[in-house]
């Protein structure tokens, strides 16, 4: 039976059409646009757009990820980076446009040759929301026993993937912290201390009383917040992914607002990097634990020994999967947090250099951040 | 372990304990090269051993072991492989004591270096003569070519470098490329590559394929310096003469050779080849060769250079004779590798023991050299004669075997081509002579000696021997040929 | 069957966590690195760590030889609905040359470390290293489509931030690393998009359960495309031509440790991912695989062998020659993989085995008397070989194997791939493939005459002897050249029965006569 | 064709922006513009992702106990005929398992970025610029005078 | 009673939220249309926190729900928080990299510089 998609039975499918035609604008205004400043914004636009259309489609906890990741972190990293290099790209002149069209118009009409035998969209016969998908619907409730089945599958089917997920971002940091280092030179030479991240910040710094009153109510919040995403996991849109970002952001605004050698005296980078391997050991240990109780690798049923397992969890709980997701999404938060928090030491870290060696920078621009 | 086990193990060991040797006693060279002298010797009884118990019809046999399936190092002697064996540890015992002589009057650099590699020269050799297949014979085949490149590459020049680039390049391209290949597809057809009386493949291929196979293998095998194949020879010359002598005239061209005999008489068998279209193209190509090469050396101002445009003309005698294939030619090509091994080492040595006195290469420069060094001289005459199959040198036997059976075989082009070889011989070998012997009026005074007493005693004594050698075989040869024939076929 | 049985002494308990502890151990191990006080203790456990995944392989790889195929349910939950090791002889084998080549790395980094990256960083080094190994060995072992993108992405970004460390150096490292990791992660990408298309016509993640679907459906748009969309990702990975352009950059600038490492094992687990992929999951009897097989893997193979080899030959600097030949090596399995039958598998992966060991002891030479040498210029290693006796000699011996001279693991694997060529029919591959090895004669040859007939340059080489913890790793994956070119029991029955296990039974036998 | 736009129309536009977004990645030579563009083409990859998982008329996949208010509201809400086929308890879900192979794959994307971006301010401090056209030059210009110490004979 | 209580309620949520849609719109073309750089900032907040404030007010009679409402509010005080710090912040930095806020006379002539 061919599926017509009911755009007009559910309204999530048009405020769907409208959110994909706005992000199919925002791009093209990206493909043009030479400024990278430009670019930046709009990505970060381009994401949060994303982020809704993910609701529109009952995607909350990717919108969640999306949201904080892409629009947060990224286009943080984003203008950053930007700050230690340069303002705009060059023109790409138009014979070297001729290969990469023809190769992605190539790529295109081959996707679109295979969408045609896709089921329809939102199809709920779809090969693909059909079988594991549904299995998983239909099963959480049993067998891990919480009502947020992405978190089931993402902490307990497939936890196996977030533990490498985990562990992306826990390599991502060693990565970075090889690369800039861990902002050391920012604490280095106390002369320029405070203008590690925004020389503007040392001579203007009274215009911030604003800020600073506003970050100092807000910074707590945040914290407070991350940990209600980080339990709130199971039973809501969230987890321990969402949670250390936010986390990670916090400490992010406070270096923004008070410089960077303030937030790595409260929080050092050596505790950053302790905190992004301690989260994949905690992750990982886990595991462990669930071996030498005799189940597989990441089997949370065997988080406890049988018989206490039986004790904590009664006829039909699933204390070993209750306990075991709360302890991998705490780790999954440490990495994530520390993780970030990291890159961002480096990124941030590294502006001093920079400016040292006389690079060439335009003039500061005013709005964006 | 039984008599021929030990034997195989003792051919490869001695070889192989006197690179590992000279290199423990590369800081006391007499020591060092006295160790590598007893090796030689040794290998030599060896060599002897492995030929007469091959000929008393018990061949030695030693399996090593099958690194892929289908193909094992394993070892076999039989008649052809047993002369080679002996043939070569023989020369290579006189090698030896040449090339002590000749480095140290030549006062080369990296001495151990250029002994090291010519044991394992040595080894690869023992092991190519001893192959029980075409697998174990590549295996030695190609580890020949990797321990004389850096003898060709010896003197470290430019020129030195150049050659030994043309040298390892024709060498080991032609074998990976062309051999290599080859083998692969004889162990497809055949399921093995195992030497087999009357031919691995006889009966399993057609004439299309199997002379596909027979050009791969006698283009892969470039060490024969089949032409188009053959500039590798020429420019090997930059070695020192030892090297030339027992490697280009002896281990490494006889390696080609054999190579393609063994394959021609083991692998195809003489029905496949006859039935080969293939097969005539070559007999064509290697009169051809014959007389063009004999012609080139005449052109040739150099001593080593036309003695190497010679052996490309003398190695074509021996193709031609393995691609005749008949039981008669290949007698005649063994016993020709075995005569042409005498006859060339001898004149190698004596164009060696010339420079290492002198200092000169060049032939016109030679006059009246004869007089004052006659043992060196009286040596030349012998090759000269053994190279034109002229009594009383083993030549003729070898020659007369091989252009009888080419006219038997309904090849007198190839025949014919001997002969004329033969004569063309005369003018490029005889002028030497005639220079040394009897210059011509008012040349001048000969070349003095560069070096006090001319050539060292070591590097005569063996030339001398050689020399004598050669004479022998006139002797021997025909015998031996009978018995290599009458054991043909009970092995 | 594999000749390491004897290591297999662990306890039962122990041998049937091994699929994840090979894993786990690893990366415990690199967040342990990382947190390590001293660069000492780092050292200590990255050989410890990597030791411990070889033992866990070769118990693995034993235990697959006992008992065949080994299904590990991650979490405890069954295939589809959860993530699941499937471990046959083709993972095993995989999962054998990585973790060998990762103990001798780790011991080879100690010092190459030492002279290429300021000492507070090696933690951080040995830390991103072992997560790498972990991600290549989850890579060879998962059998979830969706999880070796996981694993793909874990092993290559620390890979991208180490490389460009080579930067302190050589600052041409940067655009190297970078460059590497906009096509890695494109190819990344693409992957992930054709699982999406296998995801969206079959409606799972498992590969055996992917394949065990598709010949139900009525449709093969969208796996057509997933496939091919797949196959680009894993060739730009995997550095098949004319998707290599990164490679040489990277493998010429990065820290002597991850060249080693990386010239062993990285491009090795995607080209083993592209033979799951056509094997487990298409089968091999498809008819736009078999189409793709001929038409498209195998000239891009032909042409990726010859090219490269060229440009091989005429590079000036020795890192990048040997990053030139090792496209061109790739090449060769590709095209033996492009004939489809066990016997090219086999031999693709037995050339796979050994070109690791070689390449790894060439790159590990070079690491190792490049110490005090900053260049990479072949020019500079003029009589290197008087200098450094010992590493040069090692490097000999890895460049004959190259080279493809018999009595060296080179040779074998080479008379394997002609030999499945000729028995396929392909003969004019053959051929290809006896033209690139002269092409090889020209860049080895060169490389023979600077390192061992050069005189050293006025004032002495600025060659020396590698340290001992280089030159034994080094002498050992010599001596393996050796060994395995004289007896190809192991890395032969490996090949073999890896093909077997995704092949069916080899039917290329000697005796295989048409 | 048509009939494929007409209920993958939401497809093609995620195609479309794939392709533009990697078109962005291949013709600029800003390093920054190059992340920014595999970033986007990462975020497109896993637009596609979510649009598999959408099930018409579905809710998120967050298990509502169906005897509880909320619970009952959605299925009186409910089209019949989704309740029949393929409601659990009453309430149509999305798919969860798309929603959890992109949060990964988000993940993934976020810790690339930083990654390569950090090799980008790396290159920047090298070169001096981040254009790979300049590094390119750079480079060229720094290989070409013969580098110092001792060159070999001309050869190879 | 409480039925009609609850349409009032409907009711006046239903303005609320159209008139805070209103005010958005309203705000965004302020955006677009004023001149300068601190004109638009004005502009801008006036949607985040009378546009906003007004929907969130206008949800709450709508929900209904007591963990709605409270989470509803919690949002509008941080809203409340945020919205004004961002201007604050924005129109600090402007003048801090010297961007001039237009005099009398400027307005005829538009400016392209300050395009944030």
């Amino acid at each position: 039976m061919e599926w017509t998609a009911p755009l007009l039975a559910d309204p999530s499918l048009l405020f769907g059409a409208a959110l994909l035609v706005m992000l199919a604008a925002i791009l093209c205004a990206i493909v043009v646009s030479r400024k990278l400043l430009t670019s930046v914004a709009l990505t970060g636009l381009f994401t949060l757009v994303a982020a809704l259309w993910y609701i529109a489609m009952d995607a909350p906890d990717v919108a969640f990820t999306e949201a904080v990741v892409g629009g947060g972190v990224s286009t943080l990293i984003l203008l950053g980076s930007i700050l230690l290099t340069r303002e705009s790209a060059e023109p790409v002149s138009p014979s070297r446009m001729v290969f990469p069209a023809i190769a992605v118009i190539l790529a295109g009409v081959a996707i679109l040759y295979a969408v045609g035998s896709i089921p329809g969209f939102g199809d709920p016969a779809s090969p693909a929301n059909a079988s594991v998908g549904r299995d998983y619907l239909e099963r959480t409730y049993k067998e891990v026993g919480i009502p947020n089945v992405v978190s089931a599958v993402l902490a307990s089917y497939r936890g196996f993937d977030t533990l490498g997920e985990t562990t992306v971002v826990f390599a991502a940091a060693v990565g970075v912290m090889l690369l800039l280092g861990f902002g050391e030179r920012a604490l280095g030479d106390p002369a320029r201390r405070h203008e590690a991240l925004n020389p503007d910040l040392v001579e203007e710094i009274d215009h911030h009383v604003v800020l600073r009153v506003a970050t100092k109510i807000m910074i707590p919040l945040m914290f407070l917040f991350g940990l209600y995403v980080l339990f709130h996991g199971e039973v809501g849109a969230g987890g321990g992914f969402q949670a250390g970002v936010i986390l990670a952001i916090a400490l992010i605004v406070h270096a923004l607002v008070f410089g960077l050698s303030e937030t790595m005296r409260a929080f050092p980078a050596a505790a950053m990097r302790a905190g992004a391997s301690a989260g994949v050991l905690i992750y990982a240990g886990v595991g462990v634990i669930n071996m030498l109780n005799g189940g597989a690798f990441l089997d949370y049923d065997f988080l406890f020994p049988p018989p206490l397992e039986q004790a904590l969890s009664g006829p039909d709980g699933h204390a070993g999967q209750h306990y075991g997701i709360i302890a991998i999404e705490i780790g999954v938060t440490a990495t994530v947090a520390s993780g970030i928090t990291a890159i961002f030491y480096g990124f941030a870290g590294r502006a001093p250099d920079i400016a040292s060696r006389g690079a060439s920078r335009g003039p500061e621009s005013g709005g964006g951040s | 372990m039984t008599q021929g086990e030990i034997l195989i193990l003792l051919a490869l060991g001695a070889p192989t304990l006197s690179a590992v040797l000279a290199y423990v006693f590369h800081r006391a060279p007499d020591v060092r090269d006295t160790v590598i002298v007893v090796c030689a010797i040794v290998l030599a009884f060896v060599g002897w051993g492995l030929f007469s118990q091959t000929s008393a019809g018990v061949p030695p046999e030693l399996m090593v072991g099958e690194p892929a399936p289908g193909f094992a190092i394993a070892f076999r002697l039989e008649p052809l492989g047993a002369l080679f064996a002996a043939m070569a540890s023989g020369l290579w015992a006189l090698t030896s004591l040449y090339a002590i002589g000749y480095m140290r009057g030549a006062q080369e650099q990296n001495q151990t270096r250029f002994y090291a590699c010519l044991s394992i020269a040595m080894v690869a050799v023992m092991g190519v003569a001893m192959a029980a297949n075409l697998f174990t014979l590549f295996v030695f085949y190609e580890v020949l070519s990797l321990s004389t490149y850096p003898l060709v590459a010896h003197k470290g020049d430019e020129a030195s470098r150049k050659a030994g680039r043309i040298y390892v390049g024709i060498l080991l391209g032609a074998s990976v490329t062309l051999l290599l290949p080859g083998l692969a597809a004889i162990a497809y057809f055949a399921g093995s590559t195992d030497f087999v009386d009357g031919g691995l493949l006889a009966g399993t291929v057609s004439p299309t394929v199997a002379s596909i196979l027979i050009l791969l293998v006698v283009f892969g095998a470039a060490k024969g310096a089949m032409f188009p194949l053959h500039g590798w020879l020429p420019s090997a010359m930059v070695a020192p003469t030892p090297v030339s002598a027992m490697l280009h005239a002896v281990a490494v061209v006889k390696t080609g050779v054999f190579t393609i005999l063994k394959a021609t008489t083991y692998i195809f068998g003489s029905e496949v080849m006859a039935s080969a279209p293939a097969t005539d193209w070559l007999v064509w190509l290697a009169s051809g060769v014959i007389v063009w090469a004999s012609l080139v050396a005449i052109t040739k101002p150099e001593i080593k250079a036309r003695l190497a445009w010679s052996t490309i003309a003398q190695l074509a005698y021996i193709i031609g004779g393995a691609l005749i294939a008949v039981e008669r030619a290949v007698t005649g090509a063994a016993l020709h590798m075995l005569t042409h091994g005498f006859g060339k080492i001898t004149l190698f040595m004596c164009a060696g023991a010339i420079y290492v006195a002198t200092g000169l290469t060049r032939i016109e420069d030679m006059r009246g050299l004869g007089r004052r060094m006659p043992v060196v001289f009286i040596a030349f005459l012998v090759g000269t004669l053994s190279i034109m199959g002229m009594p009383p040198t083993g030549g003729l036997w070898s020659k007369f075997m091989l252009i009888g059976s080419a006219f038997d075989a309904g090849a007198p082009q190839l025949a014919w081509a001997m002969v004329a070889s033969s004569v063309l011989a005369v003018f490029y070998l005889g002028p030497v002579l005639l220079i040394a012997m009897f210059p011509a009026e008012g040349a001048g005074p000969p070349a003095p000696f560069k070096r006090a007493g001319g050539a060292p005693g070591l590097a005569v004594a063996p030339l001398a021997v050689t020399a004598i050698g050669a004479i022998a075989l006139f002797f021997l040869a025909g015998p031996a040929a009978e018995r290599l024939q009458a054991l043909w076929g009970s092995l | 069957m594999i000749g390491l049985e004897f290591l297999n002494i662990a306890p039962q308990r122990f041998a049937e966590q091994a699929p994840a502890l090979v894993v786990v151990g690893p990366l415990i191990a690199a967040c342990a690195a990382v947190l390590a006080p001293g660069r000492r203790w780092a050292w200590f456990l990255c050989v410890g760590a990597s030791a411990f995944a070889f033992w866990m392989a070769v118990v693995l790889a034993s235990e697959v030889a006992r008992q065949g195929v080994i299904s590990y349910a991650m979490g405890g939950f069954p295939a589809p609905l959860g993530i699941e090791f499937r471990v046959d002889a083709l993972s095993a084998m995989f999962a054998l040359l990585i973790s060998g080549m990762a103990v001798l790395t780790a011991v080879f980094s100690g010092e190459s470390l030492e002279t290429e990256i300021m000492s507070s960083k090696h933690p951080l080094m040995q830390g991103g290293f072992l997560t790498c190994l972990a991600g290549l060995l989850g890579l060879v072992l998962t059998g979830d489509a969706f999880n070796a993108f996981v694993f793909l992405e874990i092993s290559s970004i620390g890979v991208y931030a180490m490389i460009a460390m080579g930067g302190a150096r050589d600052r041409r490292a940067y655009p190297a690393a970078f460059n590497y990791l906009i096509m890695g992660t494109i190819g990344a990408t693409f992957y992930l998009i054709g699982v999406g298309f296998l995801y969206a016509a079959t409606g799972t993640l498992n590969m055996a359960d992917i394949a065990a679907r598709i010949p139900t459906l009525t449709s093969d748009r969208s796996i057509e495309v997933g496939l091919a969309f797949i196959l680009i990702g894993l060739a730009l990975k995997a550095a098949v031509f004319p998707l290599h352009q990164w490679l040489p950059a990277a493998y010429s600038h990065a820290p002597s440790m991850i060249v080693v490492f990386l010239s062993a094992t990285a491009t090795k687990a995607s080209v083993y991912l592209i033979i799951r992929y056509l094997s487990t999951v298409f089968a091999f009897d498809w008819q736009v695989e078999t189409a793709f097989m001929a038409f498209v893997l195998a000239p891009l193979s032909v042409a990726g062998i010859l090219i490269c080899s060229m440009q091989a030959a005429v590079d000036p600097e020795i890192r990048r020659i040997l990053a030139y030949s090792s496209v061109a090596q790739v090449g060769y399995m590709t095209l033996a993989i492009a004939t489809a039958t066990s016997a090219g598998v086999s031999a693709a992966l037995f050339h796979l085995f050994n070109h690791g060991v070689m390449k790894a002891a060439l790159f590990m030479a070079i690491g190792g008397a490049a110490i005090h040498l900053k260049s990479q210029r072949l020019s500079d290693f003029a009589g290197a070989a008087k200098s450094a006796p010992w590493t040069m000699t090692a490097f000999g011996i890895a460049a004959l194997s190259l080279l493809g001279a018999p009595l060296t693991a080179g040779f074998l694997s080479k008379l394997r791939l002609i030999q499945s060529l000729v028995a396929a029919d392909w003969g004019w591959a053959a051929a290809v493939i006896g033209l690139s090895s002269l092409i090889g004669v020209f860049y080895v040859g060169r490389i023979f005459e600077v390192v061992f007939f050069r005189s050293e340059p006025e004032g002495g080489s600025a060659v020396r002897e590698a340290p001992v913890s280089i030159l034994l790793p080094l002498w050992l994956l010599a001596i393996a050249n050796i060994w395995f070119g004289i007896d190809a029991t192991i890395p032969l029955g490996l090949a073999e029965s890896a093909a077997g296990a995704v092949m069916g039974a080899t039917t290329l036998s000697p005796a295989g006569a048409p | 064709m048509i009939d494929a736009l007409a209920t993958g129309y939401v497809y093609a536009i995620i195609v479309a922006m794939m392709m533009a977004s990697l078109f962005v990645l291949l013709t600029t030579g800003n390093l920054i513009r190059k992340m920014i563009g595999l970033s986007l083409f990462q975020t497109t990859a896993g637009l596609f992702y979510i649009a598999l998982s959408k099930v018409g008329g579905g809710t998120a996949p967050i298990i509502i106990d169906a005897e509880s208010a909320v619970g009952q509201a959605r299925a009186a809400r409910l089209d019949p005929a989704y309740v029949e086929h393929f409601g659990v308890d009453g309430v149509v879900y999305g798919n969860p398992l798309p929603h959890v192979l992109i949060l990964t794959a988000i993940v993934v994307g976020v810790a690339t970025l930083s990654v390569g971006l950090a090799i980008a301010v790396r290159v920047r401090e090298a070169y001096g610029d981040t254009e790979l056209d300049a590094v390119r030059r750079a480079d060229a210009a720094a290989s070409e005078p013969e580098p110092p110490g001792p060159r070999g004979r001309p050869n190879a | 009673m409480l039925e009609q209580a609850a349409s009032i309620a409907a009711f006046v949520g239903q303005g609320l939220v159209l008139a805070g849609a209103i005010v958005t719109i309203i705000g965004s073309v302020g955006v677009l249309r004023f001149p300068d750089f601190y004109t638009r900032i004005h502009a801008a907040s006036v949607t985040d926190t009378l546009g906003a404030g007004l929907i969130i007010v206008g949800l709450v009679l709508l929900g209904g729900g007591f963990f709605v409402t409270v989470k509803l509010l919690i949002i509008w005080g941080l809203i409340l928080i945020t919205g004004p710090t961002a201007s604050h912040a924005l129109a600090n930095a402007a003048f801090t990299s010297h961007v001039k806020p237009l005099g009398r006379g400027d307005l005829r002539q538009p400016s392209a510089s300050d395009e944030g």
